[in-house]
């Protein structure tokens, strides 16, 4: 199981709450150290284990990296940003 | 190019930003801060956003314009911040050389701002509360009134 | 109602006369004069009407729209005499409480009005000539430049 | 034959003609004496047969009977106006 395994390489990833979300966990952003290589599920499973209040983020929330919408199992590197994102309601 | 702005949106700077002699038809579409009776006193809305991916979608969405309806051109502003009742919160004007491609091209951009683009809303209501909207339109969930941290 | 002017069209004053707070979303369409490759030098359009005709048809319109979607709002006005290229010759704004409602009560009076509102363009050439136009946009009789009596 | 029969009631239309059509006529409009009962497709023949440069004017063009669209077989009345429509361009 990667999260667990102390031997790998471990990244930075820049983690963004937006609306409800920052709500939540009441803050805007947060820098999360995941072992590599992870999936953006593998960040949003950390923050919500680690983060106070997060736990009320969905399991599975729309998410994106680097400014762009992904899937959860797209994956992640070191120093990407990764922004969990309430469901839309603009326009 | 900035979508983005905290002022209230001026249709005529956007009209004359697609204004061209080979456009013949020209469709807008202006989203308004609604209160009727689904809305239980909404007094404003609040509109926050993920600002830099916001710019990055529209200008993906605005590129994918140029790919299916070529020749159309399109100008779009959307609003953030506290917005009245009846002010608009976003503008889109599409034109183009005949009006099928207008509304066409118009309607698109909206569909597509509704699905991908990372906005969110908070009604304000006369009680002092606010409300987070949901994207079905109706608020899903009920919040303190403090502000939002974003 | 009068839907006909000689002035230049106000799209503000239009969108003032459909404001209401339980509308959501607002859709205009726009019909300027074009001067694009195809219209071989135009420089203006002239509109004549049956005018009697136009007011009633158009009055005719709006009812039907408020019978296919209540609740939608709609104003529009459709210009006459010469008209430059740029120019909107017709501008019709439907407010309603969803944006799907507003694109297609706009959409339905513009296909209406091409198909049934008595009006008619003749276009003026830099050459000093005059074209009437046909319904598919282009003209099919080439007559002399004469003024028309209408 | 309607048109042709003296012995029957006679009506006056008002014929209006626009755009093209006024052109070709070199008018705007014109009273038609036709024999009742008529249609406007009577009215269209009297004009095409008797008014200098409407022989131009298509057999069947777009009409109105008092502001309405209407068939040729529409029936005209004593004192209706009956509008030759050329094909609608606005908008």
């Amino acid at each position: 199981m990667r999260l667990t395994s102390p031997s790998e390489l471990s990244g930075t990833i820049r983690v963004r709450f937006f609306a409800r979300y920052a709500e939540l966990v009441g803050r805007t952003e947060a820098a999360v150290a995941v072992p590599l290589p992870a999936t953006v599920g593998d960040v949003v499973r950390r923050v919500r284990a680690q983060l106070p209040g997060a736990h009320d983020i969905p399991e599975r929330p729309l998410a994106a990296v680097n400014l762009r919408h992904v899937k959860l199992d797209a994956s992640v590197r070191d120093g990407d940003e990764v922004a969990l994102l309430p469901p839309i309601a603009g326009g | 190019m900035t979508y983005l702005t905290r002022s209230p949106i001026s249709l005529d700077a956007l009209l004359a930003e697609v204004a061209s002699p080979e456009c013949g038809g020209t469709c807008v579409f202006l989203g308004t801060v609604r209160s009727g009776p689904e809305e239980h006193g909404v007094t404003a809305i609040e509109y926050s956003a993920y600002e830099e991916m916001v710019e990055e979608e529209l200008g993906r969405i605005v590129a994918e314009l140029g790919e299916r309806w070529s020749g159309a051109r399109v100008s779009l502003r959307h609003r953030l911040g506290v917005i009245g009742v009846g002010e608009a919160s976003i503008a889109i004007v599409a034109a183009a050389g005949h009006r099928a491609q207008a509304f066409e091209a118009c309607r698109y951009v909206i569909e597509e701002v509704k699905r991908r683009v990372p906005v969110w809303k908070r009604e304000l209501r006369a009680d002092g509360t606010a409300v987070w909207v949901d994207p079905s339109g109706r608020p899903s969930v009920r919040l303190s009134d403090r502000p939002t941290h974003v």
